[in-house]
Parts: structure tokens; sequence; C-alpha cells
């Protein structure tokens, strides 16, 4: 299957609702509700037609003051079948939490460490909830957009 | 200003009188500039020179320095003859017109000619533009303010804009220009022997019991001293310290010798300021302050907008903001008083100032907002007494003409007058640094008439003395035509040659601001 | 009043131009030589527009709005016709970039940018070799002049004749490459509006020693130290050095004028003879000292005399030239710790 | 720091790392040993933590060109590949014929000089001192053709967005003719010292399986999951820069241990060498970069004479331009594995975000269930196997 008919594949079966997607220049992208993502995942993973089985990266983007909610948590998942990659975006809040996917894909674990670890967005779920990059003792969140380039020293 | 700079569009006809704006108010001058070309508004100037704002005034009253009421009640004499005056306003919202009309009969304009030198005709077509108008605006500055009648010259020409009813409307009013960038603040924050901040009387209990709460102190309801009285203090004994911040009175105050004295007699005497000024020199401590550039607070400008001033750069060595340092005075003569930024010293002082109550740093992010301002949402007020005057009515105060102090005798032929210059600024710390001004204008001059320089055998740039019965000075001559006969100009911008060492501190009654624009002079070959 | 710009209607009332009414609602036209605050120039030729009926391009600056007209603002011929204006600008400009303050500023390169983005705006060589010619003097010493840069938009002489009033600047036509004059240089009053308006580096500030670029430096609005009409300013801060001073024209009480001694004068905030530490007089000659040595010096001496002679025996001079904050601060300190009402400043000087 | 292990009985606590040799850099691992087998392994990373991607979003898309070099040392090459393409791909740039092919050759030349330094190292950390030396020989001759065309051997940033920084000479095309002719065979040497070697196989043979499935679980990519058994290639899969119109297989293992990631990474050497013999057979002429105002910087010869050149040069060096707004995701196959960009433009000249997806930080962190249970010994021959490199882990 190719791009648009895997967009339309989603549109017509997926279990939960579309927020909003498409086609982008480079791959499917979809939006999903924060409470409808591990159904949405686990359909894109378990559908033999979709068969998304490699986790190709987790992370997350900082809107600050641009965006209300401010962070978004963004998912790409490779088809080995298809050879078609998709982009599923999620919209999080400071201090809210997200359902982990390291139940879908192992891969995801070490992913989503280093996003608690940059954002300060907790995954529930995740075997190891721990830093991953920064000390364990950091009390700051480096990605985000309002924590200074020179760092903070204390 | 009862009025805003912006709407000066909106007026037919602006009185300037007192006030050299092309040079000292630039920006607003361009602006007078701008209406009378395009606009056709027609601009009446009555200043003793023939400033650069009469190359586009519709009318120039070449008026002798400190004759301002006798011009004044001559052009009200005419409004009033020609019937000229707003009748309905004046029973609405003024009282004590019947008195003050009698004795404006009196300065017929032939009588005021002969005090002004300004020829009857002009009185009258003065009058007529002024009085004819649907919307005519009173402009002046330290040239109405600074003579030993000032307040009475504010006052006569507050009777000629009610006589006229111009008031309270866009492109009206009586507005004052201040001569510096936080004179309005200064007085605003009472910087004022009688005053609180807002204005509030001292001597007012209820008022003094509201500051004592807030400040939790005990407070003296005595009022103080003017700072001419303050040198006289300072001489007789009863004043022995001075505290200074950011002034230069060896050169700005009148009567130097007098005050020098003053300063040497002194037992203490600090000075806060950004440069080692000739005040310096008198004290027993000096305190390096920061600029303008490296301070975070507020300006308030002469039409009462309240602007922001943020830091851009830090100060130099170890320069503290002024506040600090007055805080950490206060501190170890037991007075706990400290703040974290200026943002907490402007809470704290709009509460106690019900002007500026309703103004916050967020509000003025972008645009100040211009005072009274009581509340929060209140937008601020571009022009006052709207609707009708603050006072309740406008009041006609009678004034009789009286000459200046000191006239001129054969021994002391000149009239001087002081002021300033387009390039500099005050005394002269600040721009005396600058390339530009300095270029322009590096050292003092003295602007005299080229016939009377002729007759003195001088010509231009030849070195003269200046003496008055106070003082002496030495400095160059500029011959120029702006001048008239009999009468010169100098500045006080000059360390070299302080110009007050020659004028006399006799003071306004009420306002003490001394006679600087009319001083008796003789100018002599050295 | 009914016109169509692109398709679209718009209700315009009688006297507004083609580009006010296109600026109004948001649809973008180049322009080098337009200024608000005086009326058009339309000398650049960068804001022709089509309007039908019409063959000729016509200046969207200059062009007053008629009932029922149509306009389109980005037709190919249009934009060719704009690339051959710029073009013709950059034929005569020398390839100054590198030694230019303007640089990084400048307005010709922002329009080269826009309108060159997709491709190149000339398709042969243009523009003359890095001339290295100094600088011409000029009717103020505050501005170094470079005739070579001149895109002779004319926008200094507009303002400066029609804004200002002082008529200084003219356009001269005779030599290769006309360019302007400061004919009547002794009317000059250093107000810089010229430089202030001048959209490359022709005009270029001369008083700072130190020249930042734009990214290298912090841009800070602040009010002018000097009279009471309180110009809202931009202070140009490269190195803690005040470079330059720029102003925003939307901003009241002075809409982007200023005067000699707000453009040009801030020389003192760096000088050498600054202030830097605290000094107290020893045996008649002043020291340098900590903070806490002089403020405890001062504290005590006015501690005693208040003591001794009462409150009333010191008195206050605040300051016009400090803030607010600064002098409530002040006379709070003479009323609640001196206790005296012996507090005044210049305001009667 | 609270050590997350619970000590009890007689099991030790080793710290393997971050100054190991066997470690490829900085990392630790925390091994909780019974005797010498490994109940728990904790990898501590961020020891070479420079906040590349904090970094991305303060400088220009041209700027964050220079900090690619520094992801995967071995092969700056094709990290420059991968960030060039994300964002030629986000402006919709097309990159010249002849640009596209030089490209090829070097991201091929950079696979062979990173898997010439894996063999070399891997066989050190299994105590085989001289592949080390053979590898060494070929690899310098690549690092000197990277310096002819580049001036630098390590951190060449040559190729840039919208095409290479500058014509390939023939002194260059000189130099890889006689590489790939002699390559093949000195690739019989390498595997004639370890293929067959006894030590090699007790050493390398099922040891750190990972199954088929476990490796497409764990995101794998790259050698470590074509040893598993998945015939999958990014160059062949998503193809760039034309790889569709080169022949080449995809080796792949079937019992996914040491010995295939070994066996893998030998094939490729060779299927690489034939891509550079066809990418040399086939060099189109032409420019070397693609002809964009708004974000190529124009030719120096160009910005000396002609000022419309020198303004875009100026606009575009200091960083006051513009691309269009917009968010692109796109990967390419790395040495390690699959190195992905995922750049979100605001319209300005500096990246909104700038994510790098890097292969070897996922790889990673299968080790620990590679290894459990496992020999000490083990857990050297599994971490040398997957072939990380610690500038890419930490970024």
């Amino acid at each position: 299957m190719d791009k648009v008919q895997i967009f339309e594949y989603i549109q017509s079966k997926s279990p939960v609702d579309i927020l909003e997607g498409g086609v982008a220049k480079d791959c499917v992208f979809v939006r999903v509700s924060r409470d409808n993502l591990l159904n949405f995942m686990g359909f894109l993973k378990d559908n033999e037609d979709l068969a998304f089985d490699l986790i190709s990266d987790v992370t997350a983007v900082d809107y600050y003051t641009d965006k209300t909610p401010r962070f978004d948590v963004v998912y790409h998942v490779f088809s080995l079948k298809n050879h078609e990659r998709i982009r599923v975006k999620v919209a999080v809040d400071e201090g809210q939490e997200i359902a982990s996917v390291t139940g879908l894909w192992r891969g995801a674990e070490w992913l989503e460490r280093e996003v608690y670890d940059m954002f300060g967005i907790p995954f529930s779920g995740h075997p190891d909830m721990r830093r991953i990059l920064m000390p364990e003792d950091y009390k700051y969140y480096p990605l985000r957009k309002d924590f200074p380039l020179e760092g903070i020293e204390d | 200003m009862t009025n805003s700079l912006a709407d000066i569009e909106e007026a037919e006809v602006i009185l300037v009188i007192g006030s050299n704006t092309t040079e000292n108010h630039p920006v607003f001058g361009m602006k007078l500039r701008r209406l009378a070309r395009r606009k056709g508004t027609r601009i009446i100037v009555a200043d003793p020179r023939k400033i650069d704002l009469t190359e586009d005034a519709f009318l120039y009253l070449p008026i002798k320095p400190g004759t301002d009421i006798a011009l004044i009640n001559g052009m009200m004499n005419v409004i009033l003859r020609e019937g000229l005056h707003d009748e309905d306003f004046i029973a609405e919202h003024t009282e004590g017109f019947d008195e003050f009309r009698k004795v404006v009969e009196k300065y017929t304009p032939e009588y005021v000619a002969e005090i002004t030198g300004v020829s009857s005709s002009d009185i009258e077509k003065a009058a007529r533009l002024y009085g004819s108008a649907q919307r005519a605006s009173i402009i002046y500055c330290m040239g109405i303010t600074q003579h030993t009648k000032g307040t009475n010259n504010v006052k006569s020409l507050a009777n000629l804009a009610l006589l006229c009813g111009n008031i309270g409307k866009p492109g009206t009013g009586i507005n004052p220009l201040r001569g510096q960038n936080n004179v309005q603040g200064a007085c605003d924050m009472g910087g004022l022997p009688a005053t609180y901040p807002g204005y509030q009387q001292v001597a007012n209990d209820e008022i003094r019991k509201k500051f004592e709460d807030a400040w939790g102190v005990k407070l003296s309801g005595k009022v103080g001293l003017t700072v001419v009285e303050m040198g006289d203090a300072a001489l007789s004994g009863d004043v022995k310290a001075f505290y200074v911040m950011g002034e230069n009175p060896i050169l700005s105050d009148p009567n130097l010798h007098h005050l020098e004295e003053a300063l040497q007699k002194l037992e203490f005497l600090v000075v806060q300021d950004i440069f080692f000024t000739d005040t310096c020199k008198y004290a027993h401590a000096v305190l390096p302050a920061a600029a303008y550039a490296e301070k975070d607070g507020t300006f308030t400008n002469t039409e009462r907008r309240v602007q922001r001033v943020r830091r851009a750069l830090n100060p130099p060595g170890e320069a503290r903001d002024d506040w600090w340092i007055l805080c950490e005075v206060a501190r170890r003569m037991g007075y706990e008083m400290s703040y974290k930024n200026s943002e907490e010293i402007f809470e704290e002082l709009r509460k106690l100032t019900p002007q500026y109550a309703g103004i916050t740093y967020k509000r003025i992010e972008t645009v100040g907002i211009q005072w009274p301002c009581p509340t929060e949402d209140h937008p601020g007020t571009p022009i006052l007494h709207v609707g009708k005057i603050a006072r309740g009515k406008g009041l006609f105060t009678p004034i009789e003409y009286k000459p200046p102090v000191e006239q001129p005798d054969e021994e002391y032929t000149f009239i001087l007058t002081t002021g300033r210059n387009y390039y500099h600024y005050h005394t002269g710390t600040m721009t005396r640094q600058c390339m530009v001004c300095n270029f322009y204008v590096p050292e003092p001059y003295l602007e005299m008439n080229p016939d009377d320089a002729r007759e003195l055998g001088l010509n231009d740039g030849d070195a003269v003395k200046v003496c008055s019965r106070r003082g002496e000075i030495e400095l160059k001559v500029k011959l120029s035509s702006r001048m008239k006969r009999g009468e010169v100009f100098s500045t006080f911008h000059f360390s070299e040659a302080r110009v007050n060492l020659l004028t006399g501190s006799e003071l306004d009654p009420i306002s003490k601001i001394p006679e600087f624009k009319v001083t008796a002079v003789k100018v002599v070959k050295p | 009043m009914l016109v169509k710009i692109n398709g679209q209607e718009y209700e315009v009332d009688q006297g507004t131009t083609i580009l006010q009414i296109a600026r109004e609602k948001g649809i973008y036209i180049p322009t080098l030589c337009y200024l608000e605050r005086v009326s058009p120039i339309g000398s650049c030729g960068l804001c022709v527009v089509e309007v039908e009926g019409q063959d000729e391009l016509v200046q969207a600056c200059n062009t007053y709005v008629e009932d029922g007209m149509v306009i389109n603002t980005d037709t190919p011929s249009v934009k060719a016709a704009r690339k051959a204006a710029l073009e013709k600008i950059l034929e005569k400009h020398p390839l100054d970039c590198p030694v230019c303050d303007k640089a990084g500023e400048c307005k010709l390169q922002d329009l080269v940018y826009e309108l060159g983005y997709e491709e190149r705006i000339s398709h042969k060589v243009v523009g003359i070799p890095l001339l290295k010619e100094p600088p011409v003097s000029y009717s103020t010493p505050g501005i170094k002049y470079y005739p070579s840069r001149c895109v002779l938009c004319q926008r200094c002489v507009t303002i400066c004749s029609e804004y200002v009033g002082r008529e200084v600047l003219v356009v001269n036509e005779e030599g290769d490459k006309p360019r302007i004059e400061p004919l009547y240089a002794d009317r000059c009053i250093s107000c810089g509006e010229c430089l202030a308006v001048c959209p490359v580096g022709a005009l270029t500030e001369n008083v700072s020693p130190l020249k930042v670029r734009p990214w290298q430096k912090k841009v800070s609005r602040t009010v002018c130290p000097y009279c009471g009409v309180g110009c809202v300013l931009e202070l140009n801060v490269g190195d803690n050095r005040v470079v330059k001073v720029t102003v925003d024209e939307s901003i009241p009480p002075n809409y982007g004028t200023l005067c000699v001694k707000g453009r040009f004068g801030f020389e003192f905030i760096n000088s050498e003879k600054r202030l830097k530490r605290p000094l107290i007089r020893k045996n008649d000659e002043f020291q340098e000292v900590s903070w806490d040595e002089a403020l405890d010096f001062v504290a005590e001496k006015l501690t005693a005399i208040k003591e001794s002679a009462g409150p009333d025996a010191i008195a206050g001079l605040a300051s016009a030239k400090c803030t607010n904050e600064d002098n409530y601060v002040f006379q709070k300190f003479m009323r609640a710790v001196i206790g005296t009402n012996n507090v005044d400043h210049c305001a009667r000087l | 720091m609270t050590l997350p292990l619970k000590k009890e009985r007689d099991e030790m606590i080793l710290n393997m790392g971050p100054q190991h040799p066997a470690t490829h850099g900085v990392l630790r691992l925390l091994l909780e040993l019974e005797g010498e087998v490994v109940k728990k392994v904790v990898p501590i990373i961020g020891y070479l933590h420079r906040g590349i991607e904090k970094l991305g979003e303060e400088r220009t898309y041209i700027q964050n060109l220079v900090l690619t070099d520094r992801l995967d040392y071995t092969a700056a090459m094709s990290n420059n590949l991968s960030y060039a393409l994300a964002v030629e791909r986000l402006c919709g740039i097309e990159v010249p014929e002849r640009a596209r092919v030089i490209r090829v050759i070097m991201a091929e030349l950079a696979r062979i000089a990173a898997h010439l330094l894996w063999i070399g190292t891997y066989a050190l950390d299994i105590g085989a001192i001289t592949p080390f030396f053979y590898c060494f020989r070929e690899r310098e001759k690549i690092m000197d053709m990277f310096e002819m065309v580049s001036g630098q051997r390590l951190t060449p940033s040559y190729i840039c967005i919208g095409g290479v920084r500058k014509d390939i000479t023939p002194t260059f095309l000189e130099a890889l003719r006689n590489f790939t002719d002699t390559f093949e065979s000195y690739i019989l040497d390498y595997e004639g010292l370890l293929s067959k070697n006894p030590i090699w196989l007790a050493r390398t043979r099922d040891v750190a399986v990972l199954s088929k499935e476990d490796a497409i679980n764990w995101g794998t990519t790259g050698p470590v999951l074509r040893a598993s058994g998945v015939q999958f290639d990014f160059r062949r899969a998503t193809p760039y820069c034309g790889y569709e119109n080169y022949e080449f297989e995809i080796p792949y293992g079937t019992r996914g241990d040491c010995y295939d990631r070994y066996r893998v990474r030998m094939e490729e050497l060779r299927q690489s060498n034939r891509i550079l013999k066809q990418a040399l057979n086939n060099l189109p002429d032409g420019p070397v970069l693609a002809d964009v105002p708004y974000i190529v910087m124009p030719d120096k010869s160009q910005v000396l004479t002609d000022i419309e050149a020198l303004i875009k040069h100026f606009k575009i060096a200091s960083g006051a331009f513009q691309i269009p707004k917009g968010e692109v995701y796109s990967s390419i196959e790395n040495p390690k594995g699959e190195l992905g960009f995922y750049i979100v433009s605001d319209g300005s000249s500096r990246p909104y975000r700038m994510r790098i997806k890097s292969s070897c930080f996922v790889n990673l962190s299968a080790l620990p269930f590679m290894v459990e249970g496992q020999m000490v010994a083990d857990v050297v021959a599994a971490v040398g196997s997957i072939d990380i490199v610690l500038g890419e882990v930490d970024r």
C-alpha cells in the first residue's frame, strides 16, 4: 500500500477518531487524542495490512507559548511490509502523563526515557521511568524552550 | 500641560510666549513649523529675541523682557473691546470676571505699546487673531516663569484662556513646556518642600497621617525650604548639611558667589551623580550613580505621560542605582528600606499618589499613560478640564503690571536674559561630552546686536567681560540679528563662564523662582 | 467607493492611495522610497501594480483609488517590472556590503532577498566593484555620507524639506551619477532624520567608534534624558557600549522623530570620566573608598548633624534627571529617615 | 548517585566503563554478576551529551550542518547527507545529477571506512590484534580521499544543503579507481584472518542472539536487524540519491548472533565496493550545487563581482534568510542503521525543533535483553557487535 491508500485505510478502519491527518511531503501524519493513543497504536501494529512493526522514533516538541496544550509527543513508526512510515502526534500539556508504548514496541523504552529526561513528560506504564542522559538528580528539562542555552548553574 | 502634544494639530491659532520651542523642545518645534507651513495654523510668537520659530510665525511681537503681563492685559483689553470673548463660557464656568474687567480696561494698546515696545497695531492684530479663533492654544516656557512675577504671568495667561473659553477642548489650553526629561515626574513625586507625592499638602494633618501610616514613622508638618532659601539658610548656619542627587547647583542656581560661600560653610555635603561636577568640588562625599541608560524606571514628560525607562547596559565600575544608594544609607541610619527592583517602588508610590494609582509597568509596556489615571482600567487623561474646570469655576485674577526688579541704568546699560541652547542641556555635564554638540557650540558666548557691538568697538568672536552688580564673567561675543538693541543673551551650560554669577536671587513670592530673564549688566573689553 | 484587488472587493473612502488600502488589508506590495510621514515620493518604481483599463503599470504609492478600479498586485508583468526597477538600482550600486555599516539592516538587501527569493533578479553581472571611496563631507559631523551607495530614493530630501522644514538637501543632477547634495548645510540642525530614513548605507552614523552588526546588538526602548518632550527612542547596545540610537515610528509622543541631543547625544554614557567608585574627602583631596566605608561615613555624618542641630538642619536636592522611583525614594529618605521637608529640585531653575 | 540495583548474597556489582577499552567511547555498563554469569546489565549513558538538539535550535540551518559531523564521527559524510536530505525535502530542493552520484560515492566510502574501523576494533575486543592494522591501512586511503575533496579527514562537512561544496578532482577519481580495483582482494585478507578462526568462532557463534521478532520489536535497524534475518535496507526500501539505479544485494544472516553481524558487515563491504564501481562508470557532468537563491550561497567567484550574489551571500551567512514552514522526517541507511532527522520549521532561519533519531541509541537499548544470563566475556563481544558510537548515542 502507498501513502494515500494507507491514509484512507486508517481513516476508514481506525478504532478511534482522527483529530487531524493528511499525507505530508515525507509520510502520512495523524493526530489522535491522548487517551486514544494506546488503542490507536495497537491498531497500527496488529493490523496485517498496515503492519507498523518497527518503531523509528519517539520524541516531543515544546511549543511553549505558541500553542496550548504546550507539548506535542511525536511517534514515527515504520512498516517493513509497506516500506512506509507514519507520524502520530499527541498533544500533551505541562504536568500531564501519557501512556507508554513499550508494551507494543520494546524499542520505545529508551526513546521515552529521553523524552521524559529532556521535556519532563512522564510515560505511565514505563518499565524504568528514569532520566537517561542527564544526571539522576538534575532538576531541569533542557530541551524546553524556556531553558537557556547556556544552562542554569545553581 | 492642560492639553497634550498631539492635539495641538487642532489649534487654529497658537500663541507661543516665552518659549524658544525650536531650540529647547526641537521635536515639538518641528511640529509647530509643519503646522504653520502645511496646515496654515497661524502662530503668534512673543519673545525678546527674534527666535528661529519666527521664520514660520504669522505674527512676531518683539516684546521687552519682563513686560509680559502688560502685553497680555493689552490683548485682553482689545478682545473685550471688540466683544471677541466667549460670554456664555465666562458666565457658566468662571468667577471674578467683573473686578478683572475693570483692571484690564486701563491697558489700552497705546499704553501697552510704550511698556512692551510692541506696536499697538500688532497688539490689536494678535488679540483679534487669538480672540476670533474657535480653538487657540497657549504655549509657554521658562520665559514666562523665570521672573519675580512669574506666577502672575501664568495667571494672566490663564485669564486670557478663560476669556475666550480656550480650555478643556483639543487644540486649546495653557501648556507649559517643562524643561527637563523628568521635571514633571520629580514634582509629581513630591520633590517639593510643601507637597508629598501627588501634590498632597504636607501641612494637611490627615494627608500626613496617611503617609505616616504608609512609612511607619512620625513626619514633620513644617513646610521646607526651596532651593534658593536653602542657600541662604546654609549661609546663616541654620542648614548644616546638603544631600544633592543628580544636581549641579554651582552652575544652575542664581547668584553663585552667594551659593559658593554657603557650600563652603556647610559641615557636610554629599553629592550623588554620574560625573565629577563642579558641585562635587565642594563635597565631602561623592557617590557614583547609574545614568538613565543603566536604570529601570519611569519618566513623566511635559504632557503628563508616564513612560518606561529600561536598562540598556551595565553601569560603569561600581556605580549603582540612585534608589539603592539611598536605601543603603537609610538602612545604616536605622530605617529599613529596601526594594527588589524599581517596579516594587512604583507599586508602592502609585498606591500613595491618586494621579498615578491606575498606572502599572504592564500597562505602559509599549505606550505611556497620561495621568491623572485613578483606576487600572482608566485610559489616562489627554486633556484636563474637559466639560468643567477642575476647581469648579475658573478664577479671573486681576493683575497689575509691575516692571522687573532690576532696571538698566547709566552704568549697567544692557538687559541680560539667560537661557538654553539647542545643542546643550542644563549644566552641560552630558552634552559637552558629545562630539556633535561640541562641534557646533564648543564654548560660552554672548549674543549681541551688531550695532551695539559696533558702538563698543567689538566684532564677532572678540573676548568681552560682562559684569553685573553681583559678579563678572569673560566670554566671546557672537553678533546676531536676533537681538534687539540694548539686550544681550547668554546660556548657563558652561562652567568656564558661569552666567549665574551675574543673576540676582530675588524670588517670585509664591513660586520662589529667581529672576533669570532680566539682569542689568554692562559689557566691556577685558 | 468599491475597489477590487486581486479579485477581492474592498470598501474604500475617497483620497486613499492603492498602497494605503493594500497595506491596510495586508496585501503585500514592496516599496523602497515610500515614507508614511510625508507625501508620496514615487522615485523608486518598486510599488508598481496593474490597473485594468490602463496599459501602463501604475505606481501604487501615489495613485489615488477610483470607484470600480480593478487592481492586480502580483501578475507576471508586475513582478517583472519590480525586478527591472530593482535591477536598475543594483547596476550602479558598489559591492560595499562587507564594509558598509548598514549591512544587515539595509532595505535594499531585504528587497533583493525578497524579490530574488525564487530566482535571480538580473541575469547578468550587476553592481560596480568595491570602490573603497572615503566618505565625503556632509552637513553635520554626526553623519558619514557615501555618495556611491546612494540609490536616489530622495527620502532624505523629502523629509528634510517637508517634515523637518530645513530644506538642506537637494538632488544634484550633473556628473555621471546624480546624487544628493547638502547645498544649504548652514541650515542643518543635525536632527538626523535623513540618517534615520536612509534605506541604504549612503548616510551612516558617525559618532560611535564601535560598530556592530544587527545580530551582535541588543536594542532596548527608553526615554530621551534631555528635554521635556520625552521622546521615546531605542538604544542599540553592543558589548556594553551604546552604538547608535534608532526610533520606532509608531510610538507617541515623537512618532519616530528626534533632535540632535536625542540622536547623537549618547557618548556621555560610556565616557571615561564617569564616576566609578565612591569618593571621600580626606585632608582635602578625594580618595576612592569601598561602598561600605562611604555609606557608613555618610550615615554617621547625617545622623550626627540630625541629632545635634535637628532634622531641619539638613536639606536635600532631588533631581529632574532621575526617574520617578529615584525621586520618590529620595523624598521618602528626607522625610521619613531625616525627618525634614527641606526637599526641592531644579524645577525652579 | 543511588545505584538502581540491590545487592544480595554473594553478588558483585561491576562498573564497566565509562573509561573502558571495549566500550567504544564513554558507555558505562553496571553489571550485577553472580560469579561469571551476568544477572543484570544497566547501561548508563550521557557522558558525551553535548546537547546537539538544543544547539540546533539556536543556530541557523547552515551552521547546523557542522554539528552533524560530530554525531557518528566514524562516518561523518553520511551524517551530512541525512541532514542535507531532510532540509532539502523540507524546502523542496532538487539536487543536480552529478551531485547525487558524488553523494552516493561519499556515503559508500563512509560506510566502508566505518565498517573497517568496526572490524579492526571489534577484533581487538575479542583479542585478535592483526586485523586492526590491515583494516586501518585501507581506511587511511579513504581518509586521504576525504581530505582531497574537503580538506578534512574526520569532519568534512562536504555534503551541504543543495549538493556538495566543491566538485571532485581528477586526482580524486584516480585514487578512487585504484581503491575500488584493489579493495576486493583486501577483503579476502580480512576474511582469511577471521572467518574460519576457531577462537573467533568460539567467541562469536551463538553469542548475544537476537531473534528476528525481537530484533523488530526492539526497533533495531542496520546490520543488527539484517543479521537477525530481516532483509531490509533503507537504500532499497526508501531509495534516495538515486540508489534505485544501482545493483547491489542486501546481505542478511540467519541466527542473529555476533558472527552473523560480522558476516553481514563483511558482505556489505563488497556491495559498497560494487556500488562505487558503478558510480565511477557513469558519473555525469554538470554543476554540483543547486541554484536555490534563498538558502544556497552563490559561488565565491560571483560574490566578489556581482552585487546580487554578494547580498544573497551576506543574508544567508548572517542567518537572515527564510525557508518554508512545515515539518519533515527523513532518514538514510547509515553504517550503523537508520539516522533520521525530524525537523520542524517555523519559517525562520533557525529550526524550531531538530530531532536526531540515532540507530545506535535504539540498538544499544536491546543490549540487556541480549546478554542477561550469559558470561561476562560475552558482554564485551555483544557490545562490540552492535557497533555503537557514543557521539550519536548521547548527542
